[in-house]
């Protein structure tokens, strides 16, 4: 039993790499054991992850759990220190089953050039660095694992992306989308982080004035909070921002996430979206607003108006696509929008509606990823105009669309809703210090940006799932949703009910740890 | 007067040579003359040398022995140089350094 | 009291022995049993291992020649890169030596003179020592550089290449002449010592001597503006030469930068502080830029060595503004060197083993290499993206501790540094990437390439695995790399 | 006329005083009809199309079970002691204080709304298993409106804010499903996507309302949200004007009131049978539900409030009304009928009848689905739409034909039917409160809704036929609801006779407000004989001129036009006061200029930026690798070298050549460093 406990966090994040390992031995034409051995492994993983939900003590969600503190680089500090709490128990979990879910999805569905050995042999990969990343309690850690995400990424994207040529604006030469995408991708990310590590080193240093050891553990730096102020502690959150800011991604550091999710592979999309995006705002609520709640004050009203342009921007731009991923990916913008403008309030129902935002997010915006692969797949073609009457075609995945398109305008009931209203509620009355007309001036721009998401959401289901099928596809065969989609489907379905009508699935776990984290953060603004 | 302004002299000997040394090494065409450009360097560098262990007088005569291995090594590069030189003028029929452009984007 | 320590030279004794032996058998090889002096050097440099992990292991430290030559931990730990840098260099070199079938007995000959050269370098605690030792280690590059003689390339990387040495060289000279004038010293004890009772720690002249100085190490670390040399002559030479030229000769610069400036000049920070900011600004800045417009492999390889220098080059910067800067600063170029050298030698012995195939160094020929020669493309995409720095790939935690470095100092000069070299990193990304992307994002050519040439690969083969092994494992566990950082800063009392 | 003190009431139960009880296990279970339909809909989606009825009969058999239960709820809370009963179960807790719970609340009005839904859904449902016969997507059909059943029940079954808005949306999005329900036609998706649309636009104001009254009060429970209105909490005080007319404005949408009933018409897309349950009966009352709700808030805090809702309820009574004289289409007279009858509900709860306002929505849902559904049976046999097409069906179609005159008037308020009624304590109260204009213009309003009907009846059931093929009276499955709808349109309006209390039943005012939460309104005690005779006569003289303007003689006279052109008011009726003109402009400048425009600043602007970066990095990098590192040097080289000849004078021409650059260059850099380092730094 202790032994779990001891275990169970590292056998969670490094089996998938030890499994991308022993992947590799097995001869590449042998797809199917590839397959299978890849599902075994993310679904071992999964499995852990779910004993690790199951044994957590939500009595006491706001203490790091199933912790690990072990020396790794002795000479600069760093050590091997993981664990779970409250708010990152639930992104885990939700890490290790989307990975699951891309497996079995990927079963009959690869992109040019094929190759499922490299291709999951990159998605497991990808799993140790998204769960590292939830679970790293030391920032140079936490630093490792929000990077090495980046390389298979990068490589599923530029290997099995978007071929299609592309005039990019400002360049003479068109380039296959792919190339485009994953560079820029590549290049916005690693900037952000390169300014990130500068932080980190920053508060590493800082923290070991007045007589005591620098350290990067982040608990302990929590502690130290009091060490960190002025100026410096304003950089050293600038330098962080801009690295969460760019994961995010905020406006107006989001213009490689249309790129990139046009570009992706289906599951390279839907990882990204539905995981490596909460990386960043996940980064926020761990690192940014625990170590340095002073400062996190003094950026907040900004970063409240990078949200909520972003949640205008993003619809008001949707509504401008032709291509049904960019669109979603555009409204990733939008409901990232939301999950920051939760954090910038810097409350409890904030904090905790930016959580549930990236569940839902993650849960949702997969989804219809998933589905936009689905149909480009069959389609052949992702331009709304040449879609249409998909519904007709095949009724159950357009019945998917519709559901899923209703979850991401956050329909109530269903588990998108919970993170807007919230981040809503929050702004009506962010943390005391903060101006509270200027939040709800946000508030309300917020809720006039939910009336935009519904406008591209259901102007998108016009175009594509309901009216005639165009003549194009007359005569022809459509399958609808095959098995392999059916259950990589399914989980996501009825988790978004599920979270919709009972969201203290998500919630009873953070909510705790949020309280926590906000009143130790800002003990002198909500004393007495 | 004595050792004070004697060092001097040298010392402004061997920098004028030493600057006549590096300008003919970035005038010259002819590399055998760029080489002896770089002679002149080193010899600037052993007067200098010299004239500060007789200001020093140390006991295990430094500068004397640092002069020393610069002639040796001196001698080892003008070597390495000529062959240089000779293994162009092999392949060019041409010793001028001016001509070597080939790798210019 | 002069007394040696047999066991504390033999390392050097072991090459040097080595390098008489591979001239005596050269003698009597025929010509098509002429590898057989690879095989020889190459167990040479694994005998001169053997010592050195003795001594490393046992903790000694030795002082000969009334402390001239110093082995210490510092001394151990460089001795050892050096030796595995020189260790895969010979096996780059096997293959493509013997394909080429050039004097392969001179070629090893040189090639052990230099590490005997950087060997030496590591102990010498005088200008005299360091002078002979630098000199030994470039004076066989000049001849190795042109080693195609039959390619005009080569000739020419050769002669720019023995010009610009000899100025420097010159101009070295000339400054610890000025040392010398001003000190009446040679060993850098001795130069400390009468800087700090002499207070000569602000005198110009003394300045003029750090700076003359810094150009003899700028060049051989090609540090912008001292680096123009370098892409022609990485371009020309036999690519195993350039190998060695970028890290062994590279590595030798750094080295004697850091005995001369922790050892003798560690006060006149005044001097050499700024000078090196600029040059690390400088050297990233110029050579990033630069290299994104190399279409040639090799050219790129250099452009990016000069780049990774001024990364080196940044935590002296730190060392000179902070006040525990000297001990932090050489911990981190330690660690960046020896990361460094495995590295950049695992880029090059894919690039070399890539070119053997694909015949030629550019880029844009490369293209598909991920699809025809998988694991090839996997090799090329760790090494490159390990030179740019990403986790978790070793190359990650030499930029950090490089950052650490810089970031000990909150004054403004270090953050700016901090800054520049944090873009530049994100800059440098995209050449090396542009690598990876050709490799593997492109169509492979219609006709794919096979490798026609004659020898052996596995030396070649067996160079890329330990590279790889070394790149993956300090990647997830630096605390390897950390070992050579603390072991080396004991060099500062 | 009674003042009840809402202060003293809402006290007493509180305090336990009030005289209620729990229901028992009706209460306790009254969860299941909230569940039940919701369990139908994930049924008949996932097992519908085999099943034999393909779906219906869940459908069906749900409802029948909601309307035994709510039916014994109804028996339970009449009397002297109702029924009060409240359940909650905790969803989550979400820091600050603030909980969000889902469960379900039995009070008279929710056993009101409980009942109305069950029994006009029963009636649709049944009806519509008729209709749909060989329709496309029935099993979808079923689910979708099984969908909204539950929606529906969720949103009045609700004890907090919380769920409404679940169940306010969930009804929306119902509405949507079954409005495009024939999508294939982008006109019908259309109109269901500006049904959602509008909603959502009105939502906005709902959910910062909501959001509002929960951060103060630091609860989303109705009980508390009366609690601080009637102590007139110092919290809720400065913002409940604010809060108030936002939940109105969230009312006004799924209410169509004025300005936001642009959607309500263009809804008649979907199948009669939705627009008999979703856009007549029920759906579009959630409005007045809410008002009715919230009522102590706008009663007590809010009285500011008040003036703007009774504007837009006014207009919307009167200006809605009149759209309907000149519609061509059956359904859309219903549709703009209704509207104007749910501006006279608005109107009602407004000015501060509770009853008034809730005993019109419950009359209204029987006489109008019954009127839809009489509709729908028509559009079933002659298959149009448009009245133009029809003409003289009661002969034959003679159960329809007499369902929908009765529909009619009640719906016209002629004594003694439903209608009558329940206008009657409208005029009444307004009356009272002494909003005597508009009492007048609703006066005005029920003449012109006699006028329309009259039209529509004389229309479709008078003159000849005009349409093709034989019309045949509808099946019996369908006719059969029609009478059991007919049945409340007649009598519904005895359970509120000012004055008189049935024995066993109560009256409708003790259903509604000693156990409700929301009380303290004023109702009518007796009849005021000269207003009722003011309503019956605008009514009648409306019938009267509706029958001579377009009765089958007038019909004759004037074959080709069906409706009366008004110069300069006819044409602003033909367009829907242009109303629909300003909303699509609206929208077309989000789509178009602004969307296009953000596009364009994120292609061009933002990523124009990224882009020019990289390219500016290029560029910078050429200039740097071919100006500086490859070529500039020459500059350098021969300034150095000319400074060198310049003192020497040794060489008139300088010749520097490729290796003499890179050390030129050397020099140089060290010169600059020795500059910088000596004498700048």
């Amino acid at each position: 039993m202790e032994l779990f406990e001891i275990w169970a966090l590292s056998l969670i994040v490094f089996l998938p790499l030890a499994g991308a390992l022993v992947a590799l031995a097995i001869p590449k034409e042998r797809e199917e054991a590839v397959k299978l051995w890849a599902l075994g492994v993310s679904g071992v993983t999964l499995i852990l992850a779910v004993i690790v939900a199951a044994r957590f003590d939500f009595g006491a969600a706001g203490r790091f759990q199933f912790e690990v503190d072990l020396p790794w680089i002795g000479a600069i500090g760093a050590n091997y220190h993981i664990g779970v709490d409250g708010i990152s128990l639930p992104l885990l979990v939700l890490s290790a089953l989307v990975v699951v879910l891309c497996v079995i999805y990927s079963w009959k569905h690869w992109d040019e050039p094929h190759n499922p050995r490299g291709f999951l042999v990159l998605m497991l990969i990808l799993a140790t660095g998204m769960n590292g990343t939830f679970v790293a309690l030391d920032l140079v850690l936490f630093f490792i694992f929000f990077e090495l995400v980046l390389l298979p990424m990068y490589f599923m994207i530029g290997i099995w992306g978007d071929r299609t040529m592309r005039k990019i604006p400002g360049f003479k030469k068109e380039v296959e989308t792919r190339l485009y995408a994953a560079i820029k991708f590549f290049i916005f990310t690693l900037f952000g982080s390169a300014f990130m590590l500068l932080g980190f080193l920053a508060l590493y240093f800082k923290s070991g004035s007045g007589g005591l050891d620098p350290t990067f553990d982040i608990p302990e730096l929590i502690g130290r909070g009091f060490l960190f102020e002025g100026t410096f502690a304003w950089l050293v959150f600038g330098a962080m921002f801009l690295g969460f800011a760019v994961k995010v991604p905020m406006w107006p550091f989001h213009t490689w996430l249309p790129d990139a999710h046009t570009a992706a592979p289906t599951v390279g999309s839907v990882l990204l979206a539905a995981i490596l995006l909460k990386l960043g705002s996940y980064a926020f609520i761990r690192i940014s607003i625990p170590i340095l709640p002073e400062t996190a004050r003094e950026w907040a009203p900004f970063i409240a108006v990078l949200s909520v342009i972003g949640i205008i921007y993003g619809s008001l731009a949707c509504l401008a696509q032709t291509d049904v991923k960019r669109l979603i990916a555009f409204s990733s913008v939008g409901h990232m929008g939301f999950v920051m403008l939760g954090i910038a309030t810097l409350t409890e129902v904030g904090i905790n509606a930016a959580i549930i935002g990236m569940v839902a997010h993650g849960l949702i915006t997969g989804l219809l990823f998933f589905l936009a692969g689905s149909m480009h797949h069959r389609y052949h073609t992702r331009e709304m105009s040449r879609l249409g009457g998909n519904l007709k075609l095949m009724p159950v995945l357009g019945g998917i669309l519709g559901f899923t398109a209703m979850a991401s305008l956050g329909l109530p009931g269903l588990a998108g809703f919970w993170g807007e209203f919230m981040a809503l509620l929050g702004s009506y009355q962010p943390l005391p210090g903060l101006s509270t007309d200027f939040f709800r001036t946000a508030m309300v721009i917020g809720a006039i940006g939910t009336v935009l998401t519904a406008g591209y959401m259901l102007w998108m289901l016009q175009k594509v799932n309901l009216g005639e099928p165009s003549s194009e596809w007359a005569g022809k065969k459509f399958h609808d949703v095959d098995r392999y989609e059916m259950i990589a489907w399914v989980p996501l379905i009825v988790l978004i009910v599920a979270v919709g009508v009972y969201p203290k699935l998500v919630l009873g776990v953070t909510t705790d740890a949020v309280v926590g984290l906000v009143e130790t953060a800002f003990s002198s603004v909500l004393g007495g | 007067m004595g050792v004070e302004v004697i060092l001097n002299q040298f010392l402004i000997l061997a920098a004028v040579l030493f600057v006549m040394g590096v300008y003919g090494l970035l005038v010259r065409r002819n590399a055998v003359m760029v080489l002896l450009a770089v002679e002149l360097m080193l010899a600037a560098v052993n007067i200098n040398l010299v004239a500060m262990e007789a200001f020093w007088q140390t006991t295990e005569a430094l500068g004397q022995i640092l002069a020393v291995f610069i002639i040796t090594v001196a001698a080892a590069e003008v070597g390495i140089g000529l062959a240089i030189i000779l293994l162009i003028f092999r392949n060019r029929r041409s010793a001028n350094v001016d001509e070597l452009d080939l790798m210019r984007w | 009291m002069t007394r040696i320590d047999w066991l504390a030279i033999a390392p050097e004794l072991v090459v040097a022995g080595t390098l008489l032996v591979v001239l005596a058998v050269d003698l009597f090889l025929p010509r098509e049993r002429k590898y057989y002096v690879a095989a020889l050097a190459v167990l040479g440099t694994t005998l001169a291992m053997v010592p050195v992990i003795l001594m490393a292991v046992a903790g000694d430290s030795y002082s000969m020649f009334d402390g001239s030559y110093v082995v210490d931990q510092f001394a151990l730990v460089l001795k050892g890169v050096f030796l595995v840098a020189g260790y895969l260099v010979l096996l780059i070199s096997v293959s493509y030596v013997e394909s080429d079938r050039f004097y392969q007995g001179e070629y090893y000959l040189l090639l052990l003179s230099s590490l005997l050269g950087s060997m030496v370098l590591t102990s010498g605690r005088d200008l005299v020592v360091l002078f002979v030792a630098l000199e030994l280690t470039t004076g066989p590059l000049f001849l190795l550089a042109g080693w195609r003689k039959g390619d005009l390339r080569s000739n020419e990387a050769s002669l720019k290449f023995f010009i610009i040495g000899v100025l420097s060289t010159g101009l070295m000279l000339y400054g610890m002449s000025l040392l010398f004038g001003l000190t009446g010293e040679l060993s850098f004890a001795g130069i400390r010592e009468a800087i700090a009772s002499a207070g000569l720690a602000s005198e110009p002249v003394l300045g003029l001597a750090v700076l003359l100085i810094l150009v003899g190490f700028g060049f051989k670390v090609s540090a912008v503006p001292f680096h123009f040399w370098a892409p022609d002559t990485y371009q020309g030479s036999p690519p195993p030469v350039t190998a060695y030229l970028s890290v062994s000769s590279k590595l030798a610069g750094f080295v004697a930068m850091l005995v001369v400036i922790y050892l003798a000049l560690p006060a006149v920070t005044e001097f050499w502080g700024p000078a090196l900011w600029l040059m690390a600004a400088a050297s990233m800045t110029v050579a990033n830029l630069s290299a994104l417009r190399q279409t040639h492999l090799i050219r790129l390889l250099a452009y990016s060595s000069v780049a990774q220098a001024g990364f080196m080059l940044v935590p002296f910067a730190g060392a000179a503004i902070a006040d525990d800067g000297l001990a932090e600063g050489l911990g981190a170029t330690v660690i960046y060197l020896v990361i460094y050298a495995v590295m950049n030698l695992g880029a090059f012995a894919v690039v070399i083993a890539g070119g053997r195939r694909i015949g030629s160094y550019e880029i844009s020929e490369w293209r598909g290499l991920g699809s025809y020669a998988p694991r090839q493309g996997v090799m090329l995409a760790v090494f490159f993206l390990s030179l740019a720095g990403l986790p978790p790939l070793a190359g990650w935690f030499a930029k950090f501790v490089m950052f650490r470095a810089i970031l000990i100092s909150t004054g403004p000069a270090g953050v700016w540094l901090a800054v520049i070299a944090a873009v530049n990193a994100v800059v440098a990304f995209y050449y090396y990437a542009r690598v990876v992307k050709s490799a593997w994002f492109d169509k492979a050519p219609d006709v794919i390439p096979e490798d026609t040439e004659a020898g052996p690969t596995g030396p070649l083969n067996l160079a890329v695995g330990v590279s790889l092994v070394v790149v993956l494992v300090v990647g997830a566990f630096p605390a390897i790399a950390t070992f050579f950082g603390d072991a080396a800063a004991a060099l500062v009392p | 006329m009674v003042n009840a003190g809402l202060t003293t009431i809402y006290l007493a139960a509180e305090e336990g005083a009030i005289h209620a009880g729990t229901g028992g296990i009706w209460s306790e279970w009254a969860g299941l009809m909230l569940i039940g339909p919701m369990l139908a809909f994930l049924v008949i989606v996932m097992f519908g199309k085999r099943m034999r009825y393909q779906g219906a009969e869940v459908a069906i058999g749900v409802m029948a079970f909601n309307l035994i239960w709510s039916t014994v709820l109804l028996v339970l809370n009449m009397g002297d002691e109702g029924v009060l009963y409240e359940r909650s179960i905790e969803i989550a807790r979400v820091g600050g204080g603030l909980v969000f719970e889902l469960g379900w609340m039995v009070d008279g009005l929710s056993i009101m709304m409980y009942w109305v839904v069950a029994a006009v859904g029963l009636a649709v449902f049944v009806y519509a298993h008729g209709y749909m016969k060989g329709e496309i997507r029935v099993t979808f059909f079923f689910a979708a409106l099984s969908l909204f059943a539950g929606s529906m029940l969720v949103l009045v079954g609700s004890p907090n804010l919380v769920q409404l808005i679940i169940g306010w949306e969930g009804v929306g999005l119902a509405s949507y499903l079954l409005i495009g329900h024939y999508w294939e036609d982008k006109e019908n998706s259309s109109a269901a996507m500006k049904a959602f649309y509008t909603n959502k636009v009105a939502d906005v104001g709902l959910i910062i309302g909501v959001i509002i009254i929960g951060v103060v009060l630091g609860s989303f429970h109705y009980w508390d949200l009366a609690a601080a209105a009637a102590e007139h909490s110092d919290l809720l005080g400065p913002v409940a004007v604010t809060a108030a007319i936002l939940l109105f404005i969230g009312a006004m949408g799924k209410s169509a009131q004025f300005p936001f009933h642009i959607w309500l018409p263009d809804a008649m897309a979907g199948p009669t049978p939705v627009s008999a349950l979703m856009h007549a009966a029920t759906m579009v009352t959630a409005g007045i539900y809410l008002m009715a709700r919230t009522f102590p808030l706008y009663q007590e805090l809010a009285t500011a409030a008040r003036p703007w809702m009774i504007a837009a309820g006014t207009i919307t009574l009167f200006g809605m009304g009149l759209l309907a004289l000149v519609v061509d289409d059956i359904k859309r007279v219903l549709a703009y009928s209704t509207v104007s009858q749910l501006g006279y509900m608005m109107t009602a709860v407004a000015a501060g009848g509770y009853t008034a306002g809730l005993f019109h929505l419950f009359t209204h849902a029987f006489f109008k689905a019954l009127l839809f559904l009489g509709a729908g049976s028509v559009i079933h046999a002659v298959h149009s739409n448009n009245m133009s097409d029809m003409g003289g069906l009661r002969h034959h179609m003679p159960h329809t034909y007499r369902t929908f005159v009765i529909g009619s008037l009640a719906l016209a308020g002629i004594f003694p039917l439903s209608g009558f009624w329940s206008k009657d304590e409208i005029l009444a109260t307004l009356g009272y409160e002494g909003y005597n204009l508009v009492m007048w213009i609703a006066v005005a309003g029920a003449f012109v809704t006699a006028f329309y009907m009259a039209r529509a009846v004389s229309l479709t059931f008078f003159g000849e036929y005009r349409g093709h093929g034989h019309p045949h009276e509808s099946p019996r499955i369908m006719t059969a609801p029609l009478w059991a709808l007919a049945v409340p349109a007649v009598i519904a309006g005895l359970v509120n006779i000012p004055g008189l209390k049935l024995p066993l039943i109560g009256s409708f005012t003790s259903w509604l407000s000693v156990r409700s939460v929301s009380m303290g309104d004023h109702h009518a005690e007796s009849i005021d004989l000269g207003l009722a005779a003011a309503g019956l006569a605008a009514a009648v003289a409306g019938l009267w001129l509706g029958w001579v303007a377009f009765g089958p003689k007038a019909a004759k006279r004037r074959a080709e036009r069906d409706w009366v052109e008004v110069p300069g008011l006819y044409p602003l009726l033909r367009q829907k006061y242009y109303l629909d003109h300003v909303a699509l402009g609206m929208v077309w400048t989000i789509r178009s200029p602004l969307a296009r425009a953000v596009n364009w600043v994120n292609d061009y602007v933002i990523d124009g930026v990224v882009n020019m970066v990289g390219a500016l990095c290029q560029g910078l990098a050429s200039l740097v690798y071919r100006g500086v590192d490859q070529r500039g040097i020459d500059g350098v080289v021969h300034g150095v070298s000319y400074g060198a000849s310049g003192m020497g004078g040794l060489l008139r021409r300088i010749q520097s050549g490729r290796v003499q650059q890179y050390a030129g260059l050397l020099v140089a850099g060290l010169l600059l460093l020795v500059v910088l380092v000596l004498f700048v730094l």
